[in-house]
């Protein structure tokens, strides 16, 4: 008897994977297009005034990126276009350059699981590890494991707080409290100055989430003193939640004029919360951070007032990074790269950038 | 002769306070939650809000059904999330041919997860949560694996699944009524309902009085695959999006939630269908009022908590 | 006059509906076995637990040597010496028989911890004493009932008892541990330990008790020695019915033989075979027959009872009904063709506890109670009204909770249930076990008047008067073949035992 | 007491099993260690296949790294042994690791003592709950999971700050390496050991035993039931903060989003490693085996390395079944047998 049904469990799931094969999704027209060099990072500024790193003060043996084992920890699964963008373009990048030992791994999102999974890229030889941290803190069995081989990290889009050179390398990304106060520009620019605002919140517990949150609001309370932060709910940084929580917000606070999303995916679930309520475009004003595609066609819609672009592709910046590094220039503790903004007034044209 | 004496019940006094809170419990708290809300929440008496909580509710009212089915058979079904993720991913994998088509391939898929883990419980014997936890862990990346990121689609058909209203009522929430007395008939009128919950109270007695114990098992998993479909379909309708990293998540201990709060109890051999509903509304109202009322997260989580510890020890059956 | 070892004052003691105890005395000397007697619900259970700490007595007083006590818990009894055996043997199944022997009192060694190597050494020499010898390593739930029954004894007497209550100890044991375990209590006796003995079997109260207490509905009916009084007058008083009635009526409700119509066997089992335990066991039922089923336990026959009924996989053999093969091992195939099974066990394998009466009596016939898969409740309505009143159910209403009934009650609804199938063969193992002495003469009536009708009875039962007085044939089994076949006027208890007992010169 | 009667020595059972008994000393030996063999086989084959698995520090990190699962898991082996589950262990994890992080501010004892003081606190309270109530564990420490974690969330601000460990010494009880294994590791061996002596020789442990064998039957025995329930969620609850305290000091900080999910790893560990969920059978090698094997399939997916982060997904949960339904075949082959 169990094997019969263990059997027709194993049919039952060939036939779900088979059925996927013969699967025809709607016709899309808007696939992404290569990305080509569309969109392409560009270092805004390298913590100029602050200390560099060489090869010879972190104290590291030269090495051979082409032939050597090279590391690269990704947080979340890749299933948002962040993530997909930012794993493909690291990839693509070690393919350009003829990366031979490309190990990837991927922590899904568990915090625990990431910093085994670089103990055991570091075990597994890895002389040059890319880590996108899903957490800035508690990264310290990772460093002292790292430390005692000298092997150079360097960290893209999250921060570590750690000692840049001594811990790790250097970090290359946005500076995500200045991505709040951006938007914080933009949402006033929106509203004139005033008006309540509600803020959609990221994942709780997340740095992301509260540089964000509080870049926006300290910049609000500079600058514009007519506009009141009157709601903050987390959309725990996915659709479902942010159109939920949307739901509530516009049903119960019909006076609430502007949307801070924190990412893309929360605002475009607040569009359909305000498509469903019978808004109109533009009635309620939005603005996120990230620069998905999607979000980009919604300013191009009208439903979006501005979005503040996180770019993902890490890819260039990091490998050119790690080869300068070895040539024995010197590195910045930091890179902070220079992100655009979306908004009614480049949207169309830009959306090729978008991703 | 010795006969047990059952004695009138009395409504009044402490115990009978305790067994009317057993009964109705859940409404009460519907209703004082209700009270509050009316009094001290701006908005809450209009039909748009009304119309807010029941849209949000009718997915979880529905996979709670079928937790609410495997639940009386003294099982567990933890992998209902992951199902509707599932659901949600085959939905725009078939989208294709037509909504028509793409929702029965939903749905077959989350009826034959549901029978899987049906057959694993019922012809393998291993435990209900663990079979249902290695599928709550493997469907979700099997969903994930067929859709691998959010994919919106613009089908009408699909889209006004989630929007529609007929005679004022969202259709969403009508389907969640729908099956709601679809629900309430099998287990109160049908063969598979009185063996179902038979099966629950007590297993050796079924087999023994030729019930199809394991039939009766794959089948109400299987239907609670089926219900986590209908849910993770109209989810993706509503949505207008396919999110199966996602969509669903956490959703069993929300449908356990309700279940076990409306009455039915863990030990099974009983189902409370209205019950249910009710517990589903309840979890609802209460996240509805913490967010309206801008509370943070912390505080939801621990009035959730309360809530749940209060619902169940009301609810919970007096003991001999 | 000695101050009594255990005395029990006034005591009253109600749950919701019901006043389970009424003002009960009860005094217990030393070295004196009491018999407590009464029909099911009449308190004897609430009593035992009022004396043992489980519950606490809404009035009245405990004495123990004198000295008013209160129990808060059942360890605080067992701390003041007095120990309990169950009816349904209550040891942990999965734990060793050392542990469960020993649980609570583990030898240690000198670090405090448990000292395993004594631990099993202690139980292999308490379980000699009982007559037991078995590895103790081994899981309680794979010894047999009787061994179980004695770990328990075992256990209960090592506790340094003054006082042990046994709660229908023999119900599960064979002849020779029932000697075993009296020449055990005798023993105990000369050590000057006092036994409360409840139990229905008149003939071993008679072999060992001293003294009587009848309970009936919660109140004293009688106490005193119990030499005096005649057993006929005993059951009058468990029964509060008048003592020439009783006598008319016999022991059993049985009436004698039965018309056997002439044609051929309604249900026959051809050579079951189930390693271990069943060799090749036939038996054959003919419409209005009562075949009784008779050896000691363990012999195979309940495990005959379920092949025949498809819940027990079986290696090899058939079973036909009107010369057609039924299925193996579906219990739906059987009840289809018309054998059903009414369990040994009935809170395990009987009952739903958690649906109503008419529920559970409608459970098995519900394929034949709905259309397309929908009940109609008109037929399940009509159904459970007739097997109610039938069997004179004694319910609150149909929709009580069948755990809320007595033993008897419930017996009676799992008949119902087996008759709402239409079944023509019964299978009936111990119907009348733990029930009280009116609904186990109902019952008895009952079989009567079923196979009076037509319908082919199986029963099995340990009680060798019942299968003598009930069946028209007795199939004897033993170590799971047939040993025998009685019929006529062949069908007297002592050959019955003359066959169980050929077996003592094979066995080994 | 001389009454031995001859013959009466082998009961009915006994009798028709001849050799039942050896056939259940090896099904008892597959039940108990069968989680091992799996984890045997599991290692030699990534041994075989990957050259960098094998090495001594993959195993060191396996070992690290499983040891916080490993802490938590003893715990639940109680909990579930004793017929309950505890579904808080995830949140009170994280909640620990707030608090000591916050407390190691006021030196290691308060480090160590305020996670283990709040976290074995809720487990009493849950241990009370579910003892004097008669609720269901299961939704006893439901709520526990969400409110805790909504405890969580309040102490560290909505998750808007994570304290640092600002004490050297409590610093290195997570990470000061002895003969290549960190503290937390001997540690999780000591507790090994201690819980195994506490559950298999002495009368709280026979105790644990008895009431997930038989309730009913511990309540007659004399068992007091109501103190050891209490106990096991409070020693759940306790080595849940003590893991949750320790990963703090191995990570220098009180990292909010930990632990989410934790708790159904720690179960299929347990499960894994033949403790069943049923209660009264189940022991702390098999859990630990259980741990180790999470760990050990964790890293021969990233060995395999081409899997998508989904794909590794469907492997686990394939894997898990796998596990569970060998382990229903040899259940039922030796009783078959």
């Amino acid at each position: 008897m169990p094997r019969t049904s263990g059997l027709a469990a194993a049919v039952t799931l060939a036939a779900l994977l088979a059925t996927a094969a013969c699967a025809k999704s709607e016709d899309s027209g808007d696939t992404p297009a290569p990305a080509g060099s569309a969109g392409q990072q560009v270092v805004q500024s390298t913590g100029a005034t602050g200390p560099t790193c060489t090869l010879q003060s972190f104290g590291g043996q030269k090495f051979d990126v082409k032939k050597d084992v090279v590391g690269f920890s990704q947080s979340e699964k890749e299933a948002n276009p962040f993530r997909i963008a930012e794993t493909k373009s690291i990839k693509d990048e070690a393919g350009k350059l003829g990366i031979a030992n490309l190990r990837v791994t991927n922590a899904q999102s568990q915090f625990s699981k990431q910093i085994s999974d670089v103990q055991q890229l570091i075990a597994q030889g890895a002389k040059l590890l890319v880590i996108a941290p899903l957490n800035s803190d508690g990264w310290e069995p990772v460093l002292r494991q790292a430390a005692e081989k000298k092997v150079p990290i360097i960290t893209i889009d999250r921060k570590i707080n750690a000692q840049p050179c001594t811990d790790y390398l250097t970090f290359i990304g946005s500076d995500f409290y200045e991505q709040g106060k951006r938007a914080a520009d933009q949402m006033i620019q929106s509203l004139g100055g005033q008006g309540e605002v509600a803020i959609l919140l990221g994942a709780p517990g997340n740095n992301v989430t509260t540089d964000r949150t509080k870049g926006f609001k300290d910049r609000i309370q500079e600058k514009a003193p007519g506009i009141t932060i009157s709601f903050e709910q987390t959309g725990e940084f996915t659709r479902e939640k942010g159109q939920q929580v949307t739901e509530q917000l516009i049903q119960s606070r019909p006076g609430t004029k502007g949307i801070y999303a924190e990412n893309d995916e929360m605002a475009l679930g607040a569009v359909t919360a305000l498509k469903g309520a019978g808004k109109s475009p533009g009635q309620v004003k939005i603005v996120s951070v990230d620069g998905t595609r999607a979000a980009v066609q919604g300013i191009v819609d009208g439903w979006l007032s501005a979005v503040v672009e996180s770019n993902p592709r890490f890819g260039p910046l990091a490998f050119s990074t790690a080869q300068k590094f070895l040539d024995g220039e010197p590195i910045p503790a930091t890179v902070i790269i220079s992100d655009q903004e979306y908004t009614t007034a480049n949207a169309k044209e830009s959306l090729g950038n978008a991703y | 002769m010795a006969e047990i004496a059952v004695a009138p019940r009395a409504w009044g006094g402490r115990a009978g306070l305790l067994a009317w809170l057993q009964e109705y419990g859940v409404y009460a708290s519907v209703l004082a939650l209700l009270l509050f809300n009316v009094v001290f929440t701006p908005h809450f008496l209009e039909v748009a809000n009304f119309r807010t909580q029941l849209i949000q509710v009718a997915p979880v009212v529905i996979t709670s059904l079928g937790m609410a089915l495997v639940i009386g058979t003294e099982g567990i079904d933890l992998s209902v999330g992951s199902v509707m993720a599932l659901a949600s991913a085959m939905v725009v994998l078939y989208l294709g041919y037509g909504a028509p088509v793409a929702i029965v391939a939903a749905l077959i898929a989350g009826a034959a997860i549901g029978a899987g883990g049906g057959a694993l419980v019922a012809y393998v014997g291993v435990q209900p949560i663990v079979a249902t936890l290695a599928l709550l862990v493997g469907v979700r990346g099997l969903a994930n694996v067929l859709v691998p990121q959010l994919t919106e689609f613009r089908n009408p058909t699909l889209i006004t699944l989630g929007s529609r209203s007929v005679l004022g009522l969202p259709l969403v929430v009508i389907i969640a009524a729908a099956l709601t007395v679809l629900i309430g008939f099998l287990v109160k009128r049908t063969t598979l309902g009185r063996q179902l919950v038979a099966v629950g109270g007590n297993r050796a007695a079924s087999r023994l009085s030729g019930l199809p114990v394991r039939r009766v098992l794959v089948t109400v998993y299987l239907i609670s695959g089926l219900l986590a479909a209908v849910a993770g379909v109209l989810a993706t309708s509503r949505l207008q999006a396919s999110d199966p990293t996602s969509l669903g998540l956490l959703m069993e201990l929300s449908a356990i939630t309700a279940v076990v709060v409306g009455g039915t109890p863990l030990t099974g051999g009983r189902v409370r269908v209205l019950g249910t509903v009710m517990g589903a509304l309840l979890i609802q109202l209460l996240q509805a009022t913490l967010i309206k009322h801008n509370l943070p997260q912390s505080w939801t989580q621990m009035v959730q908590a309360v809530i749940i510890l209060a619902a169940v020890y009301a609810a919970r059956g007096r003991r001999a | 006059m000695a101050t009594a070892v255990l005395e029990a004052r006034g005591i009253s003691k109600g749950f919701p509906g019901v006043l389970a105890l009424d003002d009960v005395s009860f005094r217990l000397d030393a070295g004196q076995v009491h018999a407590l007697v009464g029909e099911n619900g009449a308190g004897k259970s609430t009593l035992i637990k009022v004396l043992t700490g489980v519950y606490r007595p809404d009035r009245g007083t405990l004495l123990q040597g004198g000295e008013p006590v209160t129990f808060d818990n059942p360890l605080a009894a067992q701390r003041a010496g007095i120990s309990t055996i169950y009816q349904e043997v209550n040891l942990v199944p999965q734990m060793s028989l050392a542990h469960n022997l020993l649980l609570g009192r583990e030898p240690r060694t000198r670090l405090g911890v448990i000292d395993m190597t004594q631990l099993y050494a202690e139980a292999e020499r308490v379980m000699t004493r009982y007559g037991i010898r078995t590895d103790v390593r081994r899981p309680l739930r794979s010894l047999g009932m009787g061994t179980q029954q004695m770990v328990a004894l075992a256990r209960a007497v090592s506790i340094e008892a003054r006082v042990v209550i046994m709660d229908e100890p023999t119900s599960a044991l064979e002849p020779r541990e029932v000697d075993t375990l009296f020449g055990v209590i005798a023993d105990l006796r000369t050590q000057g330990i006092s036994l409360i003995y409840v139990s229905h079997r008149l003939d071993e109260l008679y072999r060992i008790c001293d003294r009587v207490t009848v309970l009936r509905d919660g109140r004293v009916a009688h106490t005193g020695p119990l030499d005096k009084l005649p057993r006929v007058d005993l059951v009058a008083l468990m029964l509060g019915r008048d003592p020439a009635e009783i006598r008319r009526e016999g022991a059993t409700k049985f009436s004698g033989e039965h018309t056997t119509a002439a044609n051929g066997p309604l249900v026959e089992a051809r050579s079951l075979s189930r390693r271990p335990d069943l060799r090749d066991v036939s038996v054959q039922v003919r419409p209005g027959e009562v075949v009784g089923l008779g050896g000691l336990l363990g012999a195979g026959r309940s495990e005959t009872a379920k092949a025949i009924a498809g819940a027990l996989p079986v290696d090899g053999g058939t079973v036909l009904v009107a010369g057609q093969e039924v299925r193996r091992g579906s219990p739906a195939a059987a009840i289809r063709a018309g054998v059903s099974l009414v369990p040994e066990d009935r809170k395990v394998e009987g009952i739903v506890p958690t649906l109503s009466v008419r529920d559970n009596i409608a459970l098995a016939a519900l394929p034949q109670l709905s259309r397309s898969g929908v009940v109609s409740d008109a037929r399940v309505d009509r159904i459970v009204d007739t097997f109610m009143r039938r069997l004179r159910i004694k319910a609150a209403s149909p929709h009580q909770k069948v755990a809320e009934l007595s033993g008897g009650n419930q017996q009676k609804v799992l008949l119902a249930r087996s008759l709402a199938t239409g079944a023509k063969v019964l299978l009936l193992d111990e119907p009348t076990r733990g029930i009280d002495v009116g609904a186990k003469a109902e019952v008895q009536a009952l079989i009567d008047e079923l196979a009076a009708e037509g319908l082919g009875v199986l029963l099995i039962s340990s009680d060798l008067e019942e299968l003598v007085e009930g069946a028209d044939r007795v199939v004897v089994l033993r170590d799971g073949a047939v040993a025998g076949e009685l019929s006529g006027d062949q069908v007297t208890e002592q050959a019955i035992m003359a066959t169980i007992a050929a077996t003592g010169e094979t066995d080994g | 007491m001389t009454t031995t009667i001859a013959g009466a020595d082998t009961s009915a059972d006994a009798r028709r099993r001849p050799g039942g008994l050896r056939r259940e000393r090896i099904g008892h030996l597959l039940q108990h260690h069968g989680a091992l063999m799996v984890l045997a086989v599991t290692v030699v084959v990534g041994a075989v296949a990957f050259d960098s698995f094998a090495t001594p520090q993959n195993a060191a990190n396996i070992v690290v790294s499983s040891s916080f699962l490993a802490i938590v898991a003893i715990g639940m082996t109680f909990v579930i042994i004793s017929g309950g589950i505890d579904l808080s262990v995830g949140s009170s994890f994280v909640l620990a690791g707030v608090l000591a992080a916050y407390g190691s501010r006021y030196g290691l004892l308060v480090a160590l003592l305020l996670p283990l003081a709040v976290c074995g606190a809720i487990g009493l309270v849950q241990g009370l709950i579910v003892a004097r109530t008669g609720m269901a564990p299961f939704i006893v420490t439901l709520a526990g999971l969400l409110g805790m974690r909504g405890l969580m969330l309040a102490v560290s601000g909505e998750g808007a700050n994570t304290y640092l460990v600002q004490n050297d010494a409590f610093s290195a009880l997570g990470q000061t390496s002895i003969l290549g294994l960190t503290v937390p590791v001997w540690i999780t061996l000591g507790l090994v050991l201690l819980g195994g002596v506490l559950l298999q020789r002495t009368s709280f442990g026979q105790n644990v035993y008895a009431i997930g064998g038989s309730e009913e039957a511990a309540v007659l025995m004399g068992v007091p039931v109501t103190r050891v329930k209490v106990v096991v969620y409070l020693i759940s609850g306790s080595l849940a903060g003590l893991a949750g305290a320790l990963n703090a000091a191995r990570l220098s900080s009180g990292v909010t989003i930990l632990g989410a999910g934790m708790e159904l790893d720690v179960i299929a560990a347990v499960v894994i490693g033949g403790t069943l969920l049923t209660g009264g059978a189940g022991g702390l090698t098999g859990t630990m085996a259980g741990v180790l094997l999470l760990g050990v399939i964790q890293s021969l997916i990233n060995q395999i390395g081409v899997l998508t982060s989904s794909f590794q997904q469907v492997v686990s949960g394939a894997f898990l079944a796998l596990v569970v339904v060998m382990q229903r075949i040899l259940h039922r082959a030796q009783r078959l047998s």
